[in-house]
This record gives structure tokens, C-alpha cells and sequence, in this order.
């Protein structure tokens, strides 16, 4: 680093308050001119929030953000735009029915009106070729892949003229491959005079592409150090709190029959895209297998496909021997099948309801909750406070509306629910996903505990890190096809990363 | 708009029974508030008129007798709609659902072979189940193919007005009708009792209580309810859970069509008593319940109460228009701005207003 | 004599359509936004009495249908502020419009009842273009200066939607109001703005209603077009050039209702379009290709910042 | 005629006070209410009784009167219910045909109360029933139409085939027979009373067709302002309209319910029809009784545009022989106001359009056959509801 000048960006003392959370804390920190700079922290330490602000799309409820020295309102995103600060969010922020030249159009304020399009692309093509962001300027966005559809996030922020870019998450939708292109993006853009902001909880890339680097956790900024004179166990220890224990006690696996058998299952997405193709592999008693892969390569399909809400349109799922292929979802349950959702505020509980409407979501049905058409609700409180007991969630009582516990708190009390119906299959995705580490623990400790019952667990997770401490068998799979099956200690993570590529097992070079 | 307010709006996700029923009041004043200026600018004095409106709906037996016919439509229909909103159907179509009810009493008084003291329960049976295939179509299409409810059920109502209006032009024209647009009078048998010299035509009244009572425990104390609440708070929620959309919504259209459908029989057996123009049989009560179920919030007991305010509105309105020669466009004004002011104040419910401090 | 008779229909078919096609390419424009607005029927009586009230005192049929434009305007504006401020339910907000607008425009409407206007939008016929065979009849002779004024805002509004940024913007955030919000879109004046056109083209209709087509004031006068624009909208996938087609199919439909009468019951006409407008959707939704359907994906969605 | 009128009224006081008897003893106003089916600004049926009102309370100082305007059939009851109770009613009007079954109901309830039903046929002890025939004044323009039209096509918009408008197309038909032995009468319905835009594309739709001349009965000017837009002629309808068309509009009927509710409110005040006698007051008011006024404004029979051309035509006709339309239409007027009248439109020979004997030769149409009737005359054509095969 060069010696002191004016930051780029100061933030003085910024506070956030969302309802019940301090979502920024005092933040403090500076950002240099020409760096790349880390934001790192667990999900919930306020990451995004705090970018949000410099975006202009919260205002702080107090503290000041200085740009170049000079204190700056930042409004709106159209204030940030002026100020030369473009944000590319984690969900991407694009109209998926629209071209690429439309998106990129869309807020431009030096366009022509009336014939808008040729300008663009002239310009877009310009743009593409000087950084590697290639592009069909004229492709519809869902038609486009998410490494692209990041492409032209990029694209928008320096048609805009970005000279501070923000990423958010950015890697969590790449394959290794893409995410390689992708720093050398962000190393072409800093040498060409840019700026780049980078949120991450992944300490690797922390490490591979961040100049400096600030930690936060809890909403408060836990230090802001040189990645050069840092390094991941520290960072992992400022960001987490305590050490972090990457192995967890597990006993030997007792394998028993196999109770979900997969044979050469197909399945389509939403858009009518092929997104499973072609699966096989099956799941036996007191094991636990991790489904890995970047985001978006079937993983949500595949979990739809095997507890009935989605179509196979071909090959066969058979549950404890049972051809359950396309069955309902209430049939597979009924076979003693738990399902862990992915989206576990949109598909595990109902935000409205109470706790112990939303306790009785999988079992209504059944006695003692229910005696022909009537529900008992004195027999489901007690159930509840059973669970809310066993579980150890955090809530007042059980007439409280789910929607006001944290994600946590939701995950364990859908975890409980699922498995006390005593299950001989858990499918389990995403389960630790956007927890804090206390609460990820728990869960995995569940899970293993349920594997040491002799319950098969299906584990699909994005997490590496989770499904290579948790599975006794990984499947890799990659643009729905299986790359490859493997024992846990028979491999690396780097065999690993290779399959999420798309590199199938047999190629590997072992 | 919020970032340019000097407040800020932040979500309140469970609003209390108190919050709930004190801004409902507050809307509703704010409403007869508004609906003063609108009689001032019309030159009558606001005092005058609702005096007149109160006194028509509440007077004397007489008038509490009007204000509860009006009522039992409303509480039909109003009852039905609870149960499809709850569900997140946006049934708006219980105007068209109420008028298949009239055709297919019609069809039972005029035109079956149902013997006369069987009329009366086959009205009422077949009345529901037309207004349920008619809500039907609106059911299926939205939870098999995804087709938007609003616009079906919209656009069934005024299929249902040309039905209706085919009907009593070409082939019900009634022989004793003298060419006018009317079925012929109902026989005895189809006619509904009425309670003294009133025209509350109580079986319907009594339909309509029962039912209230049922759906509530229909709702809140049983399996397929607990399906209707999951579903209509969460879909995928349900989904996940094993429940079919499509059952559910099927359902729940079957009740609030068939509700719709029995408030067309109460209104044509019990005051018309022969099929005529959809715009005399109905003053609008299918559009009308949904302000009911929507002032009930969604709580089926509570359109007990609703259901009777705006017959109250409507008995008012039609003594405004005796008292005060009023236009009777002002009930249609009372419903419009209640209605706004009922949504509009749903934020104050739903989201708190926080001061916003200077950064 | 089959010609005559064609001709003949496509005129009246364009009269009777006017009405409808304004109404819609207002209520396009709404949609595309994201905001549905069932108002229209409101929002067009009161254009439909305010033109005649204004005409009828000042004597300026123009002036009246300025004063329709605002009333249309305003009443929208209520529809805006509940449903895109207040975040209320659009379908109920658009419902209580309607409502007021008859209820209001039939309360003030009184005094005008039955009076006889002697300042109308008179119809026109356009020299040389009307000698134009086949078109000039249908087209250039005998037709109202709105009509035209319609015909030619249809292709403008079209390619406004679908060529300019502006166009690009109002569907940006009818798609997916977050993304136009992070790229600098103010989301709410947009739809404000698409909101007002709508009632700006409503009130318009309403007052090509009392003071061209056929000038007189008559309580509830509308009868139930604005349901027909709705059913218009969908027909027309949102499209305005398609609108343009729909509100002369309609529009030719009503005026058969009357012209087939010796045929075909016109209660079964009149009921058609509202059946097409169903079979419409049902097309949309079995038909190939589901990313395709225009509909706007944010359609009846308040936007909130920040929602996840 | 109006002069008669008063006169005679100031005569029938005079004999009131002669025997003192009936209301107006006691030195209270007598209480009239009204009931319209449509809005009092509808410049068509429910205006006409609202000038009828008018002209009543005008005239007598002893009246008090009010009105509920856009009363459907089902609240008909209710609103009696408030007359009475409230607004302590002697009298009340119910003026639509829908309204005669409630008017029967609630008269049940309130005995005490003098009832008038309009266009009905059900009466009680204190149901009174009175209808104003327009037929004849349709028969008379019928004339004109015959005589103007150059495409011999003419128009009828009709509101609903009730016996009431077949019998007012049908005088018309015949009127234009008499006139123009080769013209048509194309009809179409609207199915409602009020519809603007319908009887305005009904009118569009008979002018393609080649229609040149127009005849309505429904209760807007829309007939009339169309014909106007597209040079034909018409006839205006119920209340003088020729304001809203000066030059379309020819002639018309004026229906002048005034003169009836004079006579009925007279004669409850002094105490000729109580609450027991009226089971058989039927007024059945025509041209005669001055009931039916000819002329699309008052004061006005003839549009002078149009007198030249009538004067002109000539027809020859088997008794009166040669001579012109506007002749005869002055001569049939008379016939059917003098005291003793001499012509009716519906006087046979006469066979409907499909060849079936309605009237033997000479015989006129009786009352009831008039009331009820369902046949069309030979020139009509088009949708015709209802027609009787026998």
C-alpha cells in the first residue's frame, strides 16, 4: 500500500436498525483508492446492508459515509450511479423477459430516447471486449447462464461509468472455473483504475483476490487488516468468533439396506430446461450422503423430484423398495420421508400461522392431532411444547406466529417437526444455510445423530466445507448429471471442485 | 414513495385484535367524514343526512326489518367470500355465482318436475350447486393452468348478466308477463315465508347464520381448513406439506360460489319471486359482499356483523333517497369510500410509522 | 351488397371501438407498470359527466374533453395513491373506484340529466382520403376527429412501449420492480405516471362518449365498457397494437348484437367478449412457450423496497 | 283543451263544495307520492309522469306531492312502506308495469290508502289502474313517415316487444301502409328501457340497412339525435325533443300524463274514488281525453320544414278520395278527438304479416285486444318476440 492519502470511501460510526436487529453497529472503516476490498463476514453480519446504504438503497439511521473526503448523502441508487458507484446485488437484479441491451438500458440517462438499442450495443460490444465479459448483447436474460447473467450485471455497472463496483456474493452461483475468470476480471478492472468492493464468507478468496480486508460480525466491524499480513485462521477467527471446528465427532458408518434407490431420473426446470438427467444412486440405512455442487446444477430439482413436487419424466425413485416415482408428496411422506426445504421461510413454514399450526404442518392428519375431520388443539399445543422443549427453539409460547422467529430458531423447529415423525429418510437441503455457526452446529449434530439411528440422509448442500464433514458418500453433480460418486475419505476437495466443474470422475487424474 | 416521507414504514407482521378493529373504526369514520363533504357540495346538510340514514336503518322495527333483508344476501355471499379469501382466491365473482343461483331456482319454481313441497330445499340445493359449477370455472382454471381468479371470475359475472338476461328475453320469458322481460311469478311452493308483514324471508336469514357458524369451525378447528389457512397463507408451504392446491381451491370455490348461490335463491324466492334483469335482482350484493369480507376480516363470525352494517348502508341509502330525494347513486358513493378508506387504512394496520431521524 | 353491408359494420365497428381502444391503451399502459386498475368504469363515467357538464356550460366540446382528461386523471390518482403508496390490494382499490365514479358522477351528474347539448365533437369527412376505395368509407367519411385521434395515438404508444427507454422502463418495472429500483428507476413515479395516462385515456373515452358519440349525459352511460377494456387488456396481451384489433372486434360485436338482431340472440354476442377474454388466458397459459406471455410478472404486486 | 279542462275542473269543485264531501273538509293538504321506475331527467317515461306531477300540483293549491326516482321493482314495497309511514300518503302512483305486484301486496297492508297502478291490469278495492295510449299519435306519424320516406325502408327502436311498443309499431305500420302501400317497417329491440349506446348502434345498424326515417319508443333522445347526425328523420318520443334534433325531428307524441292525474286526484280529494270503489277505475286515456299530444314540441304538430312535402303527397283514400298526406293526417286528428270519435287505427279489415284476419271488416279493435296485443301488421319486419302462429 502506498502511504496515507485520502480513503476513497470513509464510513464514520454508520447505524442501521431494522425492527429488533442492529443490523450496522458503528461501522467504521476506510477503503483505499485502487484496491480490491474484502467485506467479510457470516451471513447475517451485515454485509449487505451496509452496501446497501452506499448503493443508496437504505439510509443509515445515523453515521456519515465520506467519498474522496467529502461527506456524502447517498440518497438513491441514482445518486450512487452519479457518484460512480455501481453494485452488482447476489440476486441478480435483471428482468429476466428483457435483452441484455434492455437491462443495460434500463436507468440509463445519456440514451436516446427515441432509438436507444444501436446505441447500446455499440457501446456494450466496446465494453465486453476490453474486459472479457463476453455477452449476446441481444439474448432474452433467462436465457442466459448465471456466469453470464453476472456478466452483464459487471456490464451495466460500468456502462454506467462504476468506478467503485461492488460485488455481493459474487462466487456463489460459479463453478471454480468461472470464478477464476471471474477474478481475472476484477484484476483487469483495479489495473485499469477501478475500485472493487467484495462481499464474501469465503476465507479462500479472501485470500486469493482482496487487497485489504474488513471483518464484520454482528453488525460491528471486527478489524480491518492487509490480506497480505494476515491469515485464514485468523480471519476465521475474527469472523466467527471462537474456533471453528471443521471436523465434528462422528462414529463409523453402519450401512443397512438401502432405502431410497434413484434410477436414472430426468427432470425439468420451471423454464423447461433439462435440470436433472439421467441420476442414479441410492441412499442406505445410517448414511448420510452429500450431494455437492455450485449453485443452480439441479440440486433443487432433484430434491422436488424426490419428495413429489416436481414431474420425473423419466427413471425410476423407489422408497424402501416401493416404486414412488411421481407419487404425491403427501404419498412419499406417508413412507416416512422427511424433507428439510431449501427455502425454508417459503416452503417449511407458513409466517402467518402459529407455532403450532406450523408443528402439525407434516402430521395434521394424523391422530392424536386430528379425529376424522376435527383437530385437536389441546393435544397439538402440548406436542408443541414438547418439540419447542427437545429442540431448545427460542420462543415465547406456542401461539406465537412463526414469522417472528429468526432463521434459526425456524430451521430447528422444522428440523424437530420432520424428524420426530420418526422418519427412515431425511432430505435435507441447504439445512445449515444462512445460520449462525451455533445454530449450523446444532443441525449437523441432528443430522449425524439421526444417521447414528439408522435414518438415511440425503444431503444436498452448496456448502463444501458441510457436505465433506458430514458425508460418508459425496455425489457430485454438475448441469444435472452425476460427475462422479464417491467414498468421503477416498477423495480431496480439489477432486472435488474439479467434478463441480463439470470434470466426470473417470477423467479425473488421480 | 416511503424514502421521500418524513417517516419511516416498517412492517408490523401480526397486528393485534385491538389494532385491527381500531383503525377498521377509524377508516370507517373517515369514510362517512369524506361522504359529508360529498352531501355538503350536493347542498344537503350532512347532520340531516345522516340522521335520515340512521333513522332509516335503525328507526323502528320496520326499518331494523329492511336493514336486515339487505343484510342476508350480503351475509351469504359474504360468509362464501371469507372462505375463498382466506384461501387467497380472489373470488369476484359472487355477483355472477348469486345470479346462477336465481336461474336455477327458477329453474326448480318454473320449469322441473320437483313436487311442490320439495321446492323450497331443492331450490336451495340446486342454487348452490349452480353458483358452485359457475365458481368452478374460475377454480380449475387458477389452480390447474395458473390463470389469474380476478379476471375469471370478472368476467364469468357479466356472462352470468347476459345469461340472465337471455333467459328472461327469450326462452323463461314468462307467457303471463306481457312481453316484459320477467319469468312468470313463482307458485306458492317456491316462495319463501316471510316474518310478519316484513319482507325478512327467515329461512335464508337462519342459512345464512348456520353457515356462518359452520365455515368459522370449517376454518378454524379442522383438517381441510387448516389446509385452506396453510394454502392461503403459504402455496408452496402447503405444497411441501402434501396438500393439493387443486383439491383445496376446488373446494373452497364449491362453498363460496355455492354460498353466492344460495343468496341469489334467498333474494328470488323470497322478494322477487320470478327471474328478471340481473340489475333488479341484485343491487349489486355480489360486489357489495366483498367489502363485508373484507371489513370482517376475513373471520366468518364477523360478517355476521358486517353483512348487517351494510344492510344498514343500503336501507339508509334507500331512505335518503325517500327523506331527502337523494339520488340513489349514494350508497354506491358510501361504498366506494368506505371501501378506499378500508384498504387504504390497512398499511396503518399492517406496518408501523416510525419517525425518521436525520442522519 | 355484401361489400356495402362489410364496409358499412367496420365503420360503425371503428365508432363503437374508440371508447374501448382509448380505455385500453390507457389500461395497457397501467398493467405494463405493474398496477391493474379495475377502475376503469369509474374513471370513465367521470370523464363521461365532467365533458358533457363542461361543454354544456362553456359551450367547448374541446375544453370539455380536457376537463375529462383531468377528471380521468383524478381519479386515477386516488387509485395510484391507494395501491401504490398505501400498498393496498389493487383489484379492491380498483373496485371502490368504481363505485365512486358512478356513485359521484350519477349524484352531480343530476342537474344534466336530459339536457339537450348543442356544442358536440361533430364527425367529420377528410376531402381526397375519402375517395380512397373500400378505406376511404370506412375510414375518411363521416367519422369522429377522436376516432383518428385514437388510430393514431394506438402506433405511438406502441412504439414508445416497445422501442424507446421509455417504453423500457415502464416494463422494467411492471417485470421486476427491484431491479429497475437498483438501477436508478424511481419505481413509483413511474407507475404513478402510467397510472395517470390511463386515467387520463379513460376520462377521454368517457368524454368521446357523452359529447361525440352521442351527445347526451345519462346516469351509468358507460354500461359497462370499462369491464370490456379490462377483458380488452388481456385480450390483447398487453400489446397496444392488439388492443387496437380487440377494441374493433368488440366493438363490431355490440354493433352485430344490434345489426345480426333478426339471427342471433344478442345476449349471446354481448356476452362473447368477456368469454374471449378467458379463452384468451387459457390460450396464454397452454400454449407453447410459457416465458413468453406477456403478462407483466409484477402484475397486482405493491412494490416495497428492500423485500427479500 | 286546457282551458276545457280547468273548466271542467272548476266545475267539479263547485259540486264538491256543493255536497262537501271527501278530504277536503278537514282543510288538509292532500298527500301524493310518486313512484318513478327511472330517473326524472331520463327525458323519457318517468320525466313525462314527473311533468304530469308537476302540472298537478300547479293547479290544485290542496296538493302535496312527492316522488322516489329509480325504484326497481323489488323496493317498490319498501318505498310504499316509507310514503305511508313516514310521509303519511293519501295517494300513491306506482308507475311501472314491474310495480303492480308489490302495489297489489302492499295495498293489502295499507287499505286505508287510495292506490294507482300504471300500465297494469290487477286492481283492488283502493287499486285503481290508468294507462295513456299513445298508439294513435304513432298512427298519425305513421303517416308522415309514409310520405317523407324516399327509400321506403323505415326504422322502429324498440325497447322491450311488449304489447304496449308491438301496439305503438303496429299503429305506425299502419299509418305508414295507409301513406305508402309500399314501405317497410324494419324493427330492432334493445331489450332495455335506457341504453344509449345500444339504441344508438340499434339506429346506426337500421340505417345500414337503408332505413331513412325512424320511429322509437324507449326513453332517451338517442333515436332522434342519430337520425339527426345522419340526415334521416324521426319521430320524437314521449316528451317534446325536438330540441336535441331540429331538423330529424318531424313530429311525435307527447304524452301529457297531467290530465290524468288531475282527474284522479280531484276526484280522491273531493271523494268520488275512496279506498273501496275502485276495483273497476280503469283510464284507458287517449287523443280524446288530450292525453296524447301530437308534435315533437308543444305548440308545434308539424316541423314546418316537413309541411310543405306532406302537403304535397297525395293519397287516395276509399272514403275521404284524393288528398294530400298532411290533409289527412289533420282529418284523422280530428276524427279521433272529437267527443264522439270516428277513426281508430285499428280498424278492420286487417291481417297480420302472416296473413292471419286480426279485425273483420269494420270492426274496431276492442280494449282488450288492444291491451293484449302480440300479432305485427303486414309491413313489419325483423325480430318479433312472441308472435302468435293463430
Amino acid at each position: 500500500m502506498n502511504e496515507k492519502t485520502t480513503p476513497l470511501i470513509k464510513f464514520d460510526s454508520v447505524v442501521k436498525r431494522f425492527p429488533g436487529v442492529v443490523a450496522n453497529d458503528e461501522v467504521s472503516f476506510e477503503v483505499e483508492e485502487g484496491t480490491i476490498h474484502s467485506l467479510l463476514g457470516e451471513n447475517g453480519a451485515g454485509k449487505t446492508t451496509l452496501m446497501k446504504i452506499l448503493y443508496g438503497l437504505y439510509r443509515q439511521n445515523s453515521g456519515s459515509i465520506y467519498l474522496r473526503g467529502e461527506k456524502t448523502e447517498i440518497d438513491s441508487p441514482t445518486k450512487a450511479i452519479e457518484l460512480g458507484i455501481g453494485m452488482v446485488h447476489q440476486h441478480f437484479k435483471l428482468v429476466s423477459n428483457h435483452t441484455v441491451i434492455e437491462n443495460i438500458a434500463l436507468g440509463l440517462s445519456d440514451v436516446s430516447v427515441t432509438r436507444p438499442t444501436q446505441q447500446i450495443e455499440r457501446k456494450l460490444i466496446e465494453l465486453a471486449g476490453k474486459y472479457g465479459l463476453e455477452v449476446d448483447p441481444r439474448a432474452k436474460i433467462w436465457q442466459l447462464s448465471a456466469g453470464e447473467k453476472q456478466r452483464v450485471e459487471i456490464l451495466r455497472a460500468l456502462y454506467r461509468g462504476a468506478e467503485i463496483l461492488i460485488l455481493d456474493e459474487p462466487t456463489s452461483v460459479l463453478t471454480p472455473g468461472e470464478t477464476e475468470r471471474l477474478f481475472g476480471v476484477l484484476e483487469e478492472m483495479v489495473t485499469g483504475g477501478k475500485n472493487v468492493i467484495f462481499i464474501t464468507h469465503k476465507l479462500d478468496e479472501v485470500m486469493k483476490i482482496s487487497d485489504r480486508v474488513t471483518v464484520l460480525r454482528e453488525g460491528r466491524v471486527i478489524d480491518t487488516l492487509d490480506t497480505a499480513s494476515t491469515n485464514k485462521q485468523e480471519l476465521s477467527k475474527k469472523m466467527v468468533g471462537r474456533e471453528v471446528l471443521f471436523d465434528l465427532e462422528r462414529n463409523p458408518c453402519d450401512r443397512g439396506e438401502n432405502v431410497l434407490e434413484v434410477e436414472g431420473i430426468t427432470g425439468y426446470n420451471d423454464k423447461g430446461v433439462v435440470a436433472v438427467d439421467d441420476l442414479s444412486f441410492s441412499v442406505c440405512e445410517g448414511e448420510i450422503l452429500g450431494v455437492a455442487g455450485v449453485a443452480g446444477n439441479g440440486q433443487r430439482e432433484l430434491a422436488e423430484v424426490l419428495t413429489g413436487l416436481r414431474e420425473a419424466t423419466s427413471g425410476r425413485v423407489l422408497i424402501n423398495g416401493k416404486d414412488l416415482t411421481n407419487a404425491s408428496p403427501r404419498e412419499i411422506a406417508e413412507e416416512r420421508v422427511a424433507h428439510v426445504p431449501e427455502d425454508r421461510i417459503k416452503q417449511g413454514i407458513v409466517g402467518k400461522l402459529t407455532l403450532s399450526d406450523n408443528a402439525i404442518l407434516k402430521n395434521y392428519r394424523k391422530k392424536p392431532f386430528s379425529r376424522g375431520m376435527f383437530i385437536n388443539y389441546r393435544k397439538v399445543k402440548e406436542w408443541t411444547k414438547d418439540l419447542i422443549e427437545e429442540f431448545n427453539v427460542k420462543v415465547p409460547g406456542a401461539d406465537t406466529p412463526a414469522n417472528l422467529l429468526s432463521g434459526g430458531n425456524i430451521q430447528k423447529l422444522i428440523l424437530g417437526r420432520e424428524v420426530s415423525s420418526d422418519p427412515r429418510l431425511i432430505i435435507a437441503s441447504h439445512p445449515t444455510y444462512g445460520l449462525d455457526v451455533g445454530a449450523a452446529e446444532q443441525i449437523r449434530n441432528l443430522l449425524l445423530k439421526q444417521r447414528d439411528n439408522g435414518v438415511a440422509v440425503l444431503l444436498i448442500s452448496e456448502n463444501l466445507t458441510e457436505v465433506t464433514s458430514l458425508s460418508d458418500r459425496i455425489a457430485v453433480i454438475f448441469e444435472g448429471n452425476l460427475m462422479g460418486l464417491v467414498e468421503r475419505n477416498e477423495t480431496t476437495r480439489d477432486e472435488i471442485g474439479m467434478m463441480m466443474a463439470g470434470t466426470r470422475f473417470e477423467q479425473l487424474e488421480r | 414513495m416511503q424514502e421521500y416521507l418524513p417517516f419511516e414504514i416498517t412492517e408490523r407482521p401480526n397486528p393485534s385484535g385491538f389494532v385491527i378493529i381500531t383503525v377498521s373504526l377509524l377508516a370507517l369514520l373517515s369514510a362517512f367524514l369524506v361522504a359529508s363533504f360529498v352531501f355538503w357540495a350536493y347542498g344537503t346538510n350532512p347532520i340531516t343526512a345522516y340522521t335520515a340514514l340512521f333513522d332509516g336503518a335503525f328507526g323502528g322495527v320496520y326499518e331494523l326489518s329492511e336493514t336486515i333483508r339487505r343484510a342476508i344476501p350480503l351475509l351469504l355471499a359474504g360468509v362464501g367470500l371469507v372462505i375463498a379469501f382466506k384461501a387467497q382466491f380472489w373470488n369476484i365473482g359472487a355477483e355472477g355465482q348469486l345470479l346462477l343461483g336465481t336461474i336455477a331456482a327458477t329453474w326448480v319454481a318454473l320449469f322441473s318436475p320437483v313436487p311442490e313441497p320439495l321446492m323450497v330445499p331443492a331450490m336451495f340445493f340446486f342454487g348452490f350447486l349452480a353458483g358452485s359449477l359457475w365458481a368452478l370455472v374460475p377454480a380449475v382454471l387458477k389452480s390447474k393452468l395458473g390463470i389469474n381468479d380476478v379476471i375469471t371470475t370478472l368476467m364469468m359475472n357479466y356472462i352470468a348478466i347476459n345469461l340472465v338476461l337471455f333467459l328472461v328475453q327469450g326462452p323463461w320469458k314468462g307467457e303471463h308477463q306481457w312481453g316484459f322481460p320477467y319469468s312468470d311469478n313463482f307458485p306458492a311452493a317456491a316462495q319463501l315465508g316471510t316474518l310478519g308483514t316484513t319482507n325478512v324471508h327467515w329461512l335464508t336469514l337462519v342459512i345464512g347464520l348456520v353457515a356462518a357458524g359452520l365455515i368459522y369451525v370449517l376454518i378454524n378447528r379442522t383438517t381441510p381448513g387448516y389446509e385452506i389457512r396453510v394454502l392461503g397463507s403459504n402455496p408452496s408451504a402447503g405444497r411441501f406439506a402434501g396438500m393439493s392446491y387443486v383439491k383445496t381451491s376446488i373446494m373452497v370455490m364449491f362453498i363460496s360460489g355455492g354460498m353466492a348461490g344460495m343468496a341469489g335463491v334467498g333474494e328470488i324466492a323470497g322478494i322477487h319471486h320470478m327471474l328478471r334483469n340481473p340489475s333488479e335482482l341484485s343491487l349489486g350484493y355480489g360486489y357489495t359482499a366483498i367489502i363485508v369480507a373484507w371489513l370482517a376480516r376475513k373471520n366468518p363470525l364477523a360478517v355476521i356483523l358486517t353483512a348487517f352494517f351494510f344492510g344498514a348502508i343500503f336501507a339508509g341509502g334507500d331512505a335518503l333517497k325517500v327523506s331527502l330525494g337523494l339520488p340513489f347513486q349514494i350508497t354506491d358513493v358510501f361504498n366506494g369510500l368506505i371501501l378506499f378508506f378500508l384498504i387504504g387504512s390497512e398499511i396503518l394496520m399492517n406496518y408501523k410509522f416510525e419517525w425518521r431521524r436525520s442522519p | 351488397m355484401i361489400e356495402a353491408w362489410v364496409i358499412g359494420t367496420l365503420a360503425r365497428t371503428l365508432a363503437y371501438g374508440t371508447p374501448l381502444l382509448l380505455g385500453t391503451l390507457g389500461e395497457i399502459y397501467s398493467e405494463r407498470s405493474g398496477v391493474v386498475n379495475l377502475g376503469v368504469e369509474g374513471m370513465m363515467i367521470m370523464g363521461a359527466i365532467s365533458a358533457f357538464a363542461t361543454a354544456f356550460t362553456t359551450g367547448n366540446p374541446w375544453l370539455g374533453i380536457l376537463v375529462a382528461a383531468i377528471a380521468g386523471g383524478l381519479a386515477a390518482l386516488v387509485h395510484a395513491f391507494a395501491s401504490i403508496t398505501l400498498r393496498a390490494n389493487q383489484v379492491v382499490s380498483g373496485l371502490a373506484l368504481t363505485m365512486l365514479g358512478l356513485g359521484l358522477s350519477g349524484l352531480f351528474g343530476k342537474g344534466f340529466e336530459g339536457k339537450p347539448l348543442d356544442s358536440t365533437i361533430s364527425n367529420v369527412t377528410v376531402p381526397l382520403l375519402k375517395d380512397i376505395p373500400y378505406l376511404g368509407k370506412i375510414l375518411f367519411i363521416d367519422q369522429n376527429p377522436i376516432v383518428y385521434i385514437s388510430i393514431v395515438l394506438t402506433p405511438i404508444l406502441s412504439y414508445i412501449l416497445f422501442k424507446t427507454s421509455i417504453g423500457i422502463t415502464i416494463r422494467s418495472v411492471g417485470e421486476n420492480p427491484a431491479a429497475a429500483d437498483s438501477a436508478g428507476i424511481n419505481v413509483w413515479k413511474v407507475r404513478y405516471a402510467c397510472v395517470l395516462l390511463g386515467g387520463v385515456l379513460a376520462g377521454i373515452a368517457g368524454g368521446y362518449l357523452s359529447i361525440a358519440y352521442r351527445p347526451a349525459w345519462t346516469q351509468g352511460m358507460t354500461g359497462g365498457m370499462g369491464w370490456l377494456v379490462i377483458a380488452l387488456t388481456i385480450f390483447a396481451s398487453w400489446k397496444p397494437g392488439r388492443g387496437l384489433v380487440g377494441a374493433y372486434i368488440f366493438g363490431a360485436l355490440i354493433h352485430l348484437s344490434y345489426r345480426l338482431q333478426p339471427f342471433v340472440a344478442p345476449q349471446l354476442l354481448k356476452m362473447m367478449p368477456y368469454a374471449f377474454a378467458i379463452l384468451a388466458l387459457v390460450a396464454l397459459a397452454i400454449g407453447p412457450g410459457k416465458q413468453k406471455s406477456e403478462e407483466p410478472n409484477s402484475l397486482m404486486e405493491p412494490y416495497v423496497r428492500g423485500e427479500k | 283543451m286546457k282551458r276545457f279542462i280547468v273548466f271542467t275542473l272548476v266545475l267539479l269543485v263547485g259540486l264538491g263544495f256543493m255536497f262537501n264531501v271527501g278530504l277536503a273538509a278537514d282543510g288538509d293538504k292532500l298527500k301524493a307520492g310518486f313512484i318513478y321506475v327511472g330517473p326524472v331527467g331520463d327525458y323519457g317515461y318517468s320525466q313525462g309522469h314527473d311533468e304530469g306531477r308537476k302540472y298537478a300540483e300547479e293547479i290544485f293549491p290542496w296538493l302535496e306531492t312527492f316522488y322516489v326516482e329509480n325504484v326497481f321493482p323489488p323496493d317498490v314495497e319498501s318505498t310504499i312502506d316509507k310514503f305511508v309511514r313516514n310521509k303519511d300518503a293519501d295517494v300513491v302512483f306506482t308507475t311501472s308495469y314491474g310495480h303492480m305486484d308489490p302495489t297489489i301486496k302492499a295495498a293489502k297492508k295499507y287499505p286505508d290508502t287510495v292506490f294507482f297502478h300504471c300500465s297494469g291490469f290487477k286492481r283492488a278495492p283502493n287499486v285503481g289502474t290508468y294507462f295513456s295510449g299513445l298508439y294513435q299519435t304513432y298512427y298519425l306519424t305513421g303517416l308522415m313517415a309514409g310520405a317523407l320516406t324516399e327509400t321506403d325502408k323505415l326504422g322502429y327502436v324498440g325497447a322491450f316487444p311488449t304489447p304496449e311498443v308491438k301496439r305503438h309499431i303496429n299503429a305506425f305500420a299502419i299509418g305508414l301502409k295507409e301513406a305508402n302501400p309500399d314501405a317497410t317497417l324494419l324493427v330492432r329491440w334493445l331489450n332495455a328501457w335506457v341504453d344509449p349506446s345500444g339504441a344508438k348502434e340499434a339506429t346506426e345498424a337500421l340505417i345500414e340497412e337503408g332505413v331513412d326515417g325512424f320511429a322509437f319508443t324507449e326513453d332517451t333522445p338517442t333515436v332522434l339525435q342519430t337520425a339527426q347526425e345522419n340526415g334521416a328523420f324521426s319521430f320524437s318520443h314521449y316528451n317534446p325533443m325536438y330540441r336535441f334534433a331540429e331538423d330529424a325531428a318531424v313530429s311525435g307524441q307527447i304524452s301529457n300524463w297531467g290530465v290524468i292525474y288531475a282527474d284522479i286526484l280531484y276526484k280522491v280529494y273531493y271523494g268520488v274514488y275512496t279506498s273501496e270503489n275502485l276495483e273497476n277505475v280503469d283510464y284507458w286515456w287517449l287523443m280524446k281525453e288530450d292525453s296524447a299530444v301530437l308534435g315533437a314540441k308543444r305548440d308545434m304538430m308539424i316541423n314546418p320544414e316537413y309541411v310543405d312535402q306532406l302537403k304535397s303527397t297525395t293519397i287516395t283514400d276509399p272514403l275521404l278520395g284524393e288528398l294530400s298526406v298532411y290533409d289527412l293526417i289533420m282529418k284523422r286528428r280530428e276524427q279521433m278527438k272529437a267527443d264522439r270519435v270516428t277513426f281508430d287505427p285499428f280498424i278492420g279489415p286487417m291481417k297480420d304479416r302472416q296473413d292471419i284476419q286480426r279485425l273483420k271488416d269494420g270492426e274496431w279493435a276492442s280494449h282488450d285486444e288492444l291491451w293484449t296485443i302480440q300479432w305485427a301488421y303486414e309491413n313489419v319486419k325483423g325480430p318479433w318476440p312472441d308472435e302468435p302462429t293463430e
